[in-house]
């Protein structure tokens, strides 16, 4: 028990060091990339990256924003005749 | 007569047993939380769902032959399944706030002590009686400090699939009352102008970064974690094909109907591991009891590093935002942000919170890498 | 020269058999049902060309490296195919119809009597020469009566995989002639005063009877017929991811991409046990004419049981309802729609025959369970 | 033979009881589920769910009626063209 | 401090051997094809991340219990993937400009010659220190002169696995090198009146021929050739699945998230033959410079039986679109219109070009089956 | 080696002839589909078809067309009201 309960605690030291260690270096790889691969940010790039990659939640928007558009058109077509 | 016999025979009314009457009700019991309380839908339903049909008396879903058997041997025996859910997991996480600020990896970091805690924990309780946890059980269980589902499955298959279905049930349960968890922990260890700290908004990051930035992870896991590699790995191939660019067909599929098909199978699979003689023991208990350790350990100790970060930074850190790096993804980062705005109406931390919750993710298939190499 | 020999060896010319050409055939006529006469051509289309593939000589589909071997063992064998498809179409099931009107399951238990009927008469058939079925044989043909494409698959690849085609065939063809077999049967049992008898408007169920009904089946089933749990399980598995509006990506996951992938699959691996040993006998015939008798007295008594219940009933009740409860969902519920329109220009019944008409669903998959328990 | 066509009987007349049996005890299940799970029924919410749940068919519904208004759109803007 | 010793000797570090690292750099060398030079990302991303973690010490990813090995048995030594690539191929490709001018099935043969001299090639490569191709090596090799990815990954997994994954890489690399290679080749057998040469506007093809033809393929397929009936037959499934207007919903499946699937786990799978005993080698070099051949040579046939054509046909025939006859759909047709549009800014070829395009793609499936019915 | 060059050579004759022959077949076969089958061509049926099943670049069109759409509905409400 006594020394299982070692064993533990020397797990926990080491688990904890490697995580931290680990997690630094990668830390320093992102600085690199940082500084090696950052570019200017391109907002128009990105947004219609977003726009292209619709999540289900996304695409469930889309289906309430078309039906948004067609009640808008809808309106439109009533104003616009009702104007003639 | 002898054919109402057969009959009879046949029904499980004449061969149902106390457990496996109790482990329906277990069943039941997730599928409530799952319908009515919402806890994690996705994989809960399907799990308690899985527990009903295994526990059926003469229905035979867990012998060679029936349908839980095989979906459990190709899916979670290979591991194929929980690395399925990752890679789509990595199709769908945006690695940008973290690489916007790159100091919130320690906070991912330092939540993970909530697994090593927790390993401890689990030895220790074999003082008590009743509980006998080897090494490996005690590392299985551990992983539920990570709050991350994929990974705890896959850690559990691994070193101990007798516990598997106790300690994916603890580990999803657990992750849907982080809302309840988290926040008393939170205010606990902080004060309320720290909690009303604003931060910096973050800078932009370009599409080169996200592209290499799996690659980065990639590279230093298999040079130095290769233990990790599995979880890593297919985590990285989700975020690259998501960030690549070239292959959204695939990033989509992975993002939906893959991972919504694995989702449904890896459910029943886990689902089909809750058999009384597992489950209805004290065991179940300590594993409930040290997965709430280990959330609250690892909750704790998130904020204590971030308040440690935030005395020797120089752009201000508020230190909820530690909190989120148990993962629990976007869960925790949502708590950070609701206890951020009680402390101050206009301080939004969602976008701060999300880069320690992605390297919680990164952090706890690390340390499931590492109880790999230690003890598996 | 020798060279020429090898391939004019290897061409099929040099190896075909009369039966191979002949199952070709068979396949070519099951494309041309699917294609040209839309006879349930999702399963009929992959059912005939696996049946071509399966007979090409020297081509190996079947034996083992072959495609549709590797196909059938690991989605018929295993029975995980049929199931996976009845669990999509769980998902895709609405019980509001029947859960406003639950006397229509009795039509749906009535219409199972075409079933058990049939494996008396698959048996009776042994008295003419050429026939010899066993109790398992006239249970997997007497399935067709069910009117349920999975649940005759999976049956009949526990009781008898090689009659496995024909069975599979006669099911998914009598199902789409349902329009041309039911409406004569209909009329010969009814008046027209009958046809034309309007009920009333069903009432509106809601959401927690929806999410409650699939674990009430799950429930009953398992505790009196666990032989029917695979089915019933899977079924109300889907039924409860439909219904409990929380893993509605599960759902419409089971309801699409899942059950496509299945269908094609499925088709495939029961047109490869098309064989010309199996399929060219006078056994084949038995099973196509006791399968016609099987529609029509499942339609029958339908019918009848529903005119016995009208009897007794207060509010008034269309016997051509009863006809639905064969299930060939929705086939059925449209022929009835249709009689009943002819009979009375403002009748619909389409509603009021869906509740019978997924009770069939229900009914065969116990019937399947019943028969499994008392010959499996 | 003989023997064989009364096992059969035996099975069908014992089978279509199960089954009656099975179906009877549901249908009771249905009147319990009625009385104590029923609820006043909302249509709001039923509409939003069906709304929620759109079938293959109803996207290729959208499809049309995206372009249903990609063209009501075109005919606007020309329209408003024309105007000024 | 026995635990870090046991932490360092898991670490890959204490494990690379040169071969591995050299091979990480080839799946990275891979990446950056696919994502930043764009050459077919969808197979060549996974198949590089496939190299990647095939090669790290002590991840165990192709050893039994290892994903990838797992994913390699199921889908690649059973040849089950590449021919469901073929069946959603089949299903995305149009045969109408096929069959509006049937005349160009041949340049979709004559291209073929690119496979037949190149097995001629390997084998006179043998001549060189270095080679010992056997036949069986020398006919996965000249498949690559097919430009068909997954005929290519079907025919080598059956003949020279341990070739596979230089064969595919090859294979992928060069349909995207298409653009650069085919050009000059192009040039240099035709004047630039016969590039600038209009051809006749195409029939319309009605649905009709559309949906018999696939099952005519077939028919002439499983007499003449039953050892490309694998590949031919799961295109033509595709192919009418996508032409018969019943099963649209099965079409969708195998054109999208089944075919999406696949092409992961395919190009994992191929990925994790990039080994280095067996990629690093002077036979690498030679199916290189093989698959150049291939493709030079398969151009120039194409080419000049289109010229041989143009002689005796009373409708004029623009030599190009013989270059389209090496398959590599739809790049190789595009590559024809953009030349043709060099030498004549109003003469569009592609729809011409499409016939000997998909024409190619058939006649080097048939060479596949030849190569099997005659080394396999 | 002399003789497995002779073999391959005479596969690749082999292998070219076949290759040649078969698609010959299949030529032939595509003349009587044509005789035999050709219907007169429905412009109608065809353009519906190509229209019900949008392939995954159709769809990412349709996302742009919607985004299209979303802001020509925008323009014209800003328009309209602007104009009251
Ligand atoms: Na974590
Ligand atoms: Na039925
Ligand atoms: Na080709």
């Amino acid at each position: 028990m006594q020394e299982q309960l070692f064993e533990a605690f020397s797990i926990m030291v080491t688990g904890m060091v490697t995580v931290f260690v680990f997690l630094v270096l990668l830390m320093a790889a992102m600085l690199v990339l940082k500084r090696f691969a950052a570019e200017p940010f391109d907002a128009e790039s990105n947004a219609m990256k977003a726009a292209a990659t619709p999540t289900p939640i996304q695409s469930a928007d889309d289906t309430q924003r078309l039906a948004a558009i067609t009640a808008a058109v809808h309106a439109y077509r009533h104003d616009h005749e009702s104007a003639e | 007569m002898e054919r109402w016999e057969v009959l009879w025979q046949s029904t499980a009314l004449s061969a149902f047993t106390w457990g496996q009457a109790a482990m329906m009700i277990v069943g039941a019991v997730l599928l409530y939380l799952a319908i009515v309380k919402k806890f994690e839908p996705l994989l809960l339903l399907p799990i308690g769902f899985g527990a009903v049909l295994a526990n059926i008396p003469l229905a035979g879903f867990t012998e060679p032959g029936g349908m839980l058997y095989y979906i459990y041997a190709v899916g979670i025996d290979t591991g194929v399944f929980p690395l399925l859910i990752f890679m789509g997991v990595g199709a769908m996480t945006d690695f940008g706030p973290l690489l916007a600020n790159p100091r919130t990896l320690l906070l991912g970091a330092a939540a993970q002590f909530g697994i090593f805690a927790t390993l401890f924990g689990a030895i220790a309780l074999n003082g008590l009686p009743g509980f006998a946890f080897s090494l490996k059980d005690a590392a299985a269980i551990s992983i539920i400090g990570g709050a991350d589902g994929p990974t705890a499955i896959f850690l559990a298959s691994k070193l101990s699939p007798d516990l598997l279905g106790a300690i994916a049930v603890a580990a999803y349960s657990y992750m849907a009352l982080v809302p309840i968890i988290q926040p008393p922990i939170m205010k606990a260890l902080t004060t309320k102008a720290e909690r009303a700290v604003k931060m910096e908004q973050l800078r932009q990051v370009g599409r080169r970064e996200k592209v290499l930035f799996p690659l980065a992870v990639l590279l230093l896991t298999l040079l130095f974690l290769p233990t990790a590699t599995p979880l890593v790995g297919m985590f990285c191939l989700g975020n690259l094909m998501r960030e690549a660019g070239v292959v959204d067909r695939l990033s989509k599929t992975a993002q939906n109907e893959l991972i919504n098909i694995t989702t449904i199978f890896l459910g029943l699979a886990v689902g089909s591991k809750l058999s009384a003689s597992e489950f209805l023991s004290v065991q179940t208990l300590g594993i409930l009891g040290l997965g709430a350790v280990a959330f609250a350990v690892g909750t704790a100790s998130g904020v204590l590093m971030a308040k440690l970060m935030a005395r020797f930074s120089k752009s201000p850190i508020n230190p909820l935002i530690g909190a989120a790096g148990v993962s629990a993804v976007p869960m925790a980062a949502r708590v950070v942000n609701k206890v951020g705005l009680e402390a101050n109406q206009s301080n939004f931390l969602l976008m701060h919170a999300m880069g320690p919750n992605v390297a919680g993710v990164l952090g706890s298939a690390v340390a499931a890498g590492i109880l790999l190499a230690l003890v598996g």
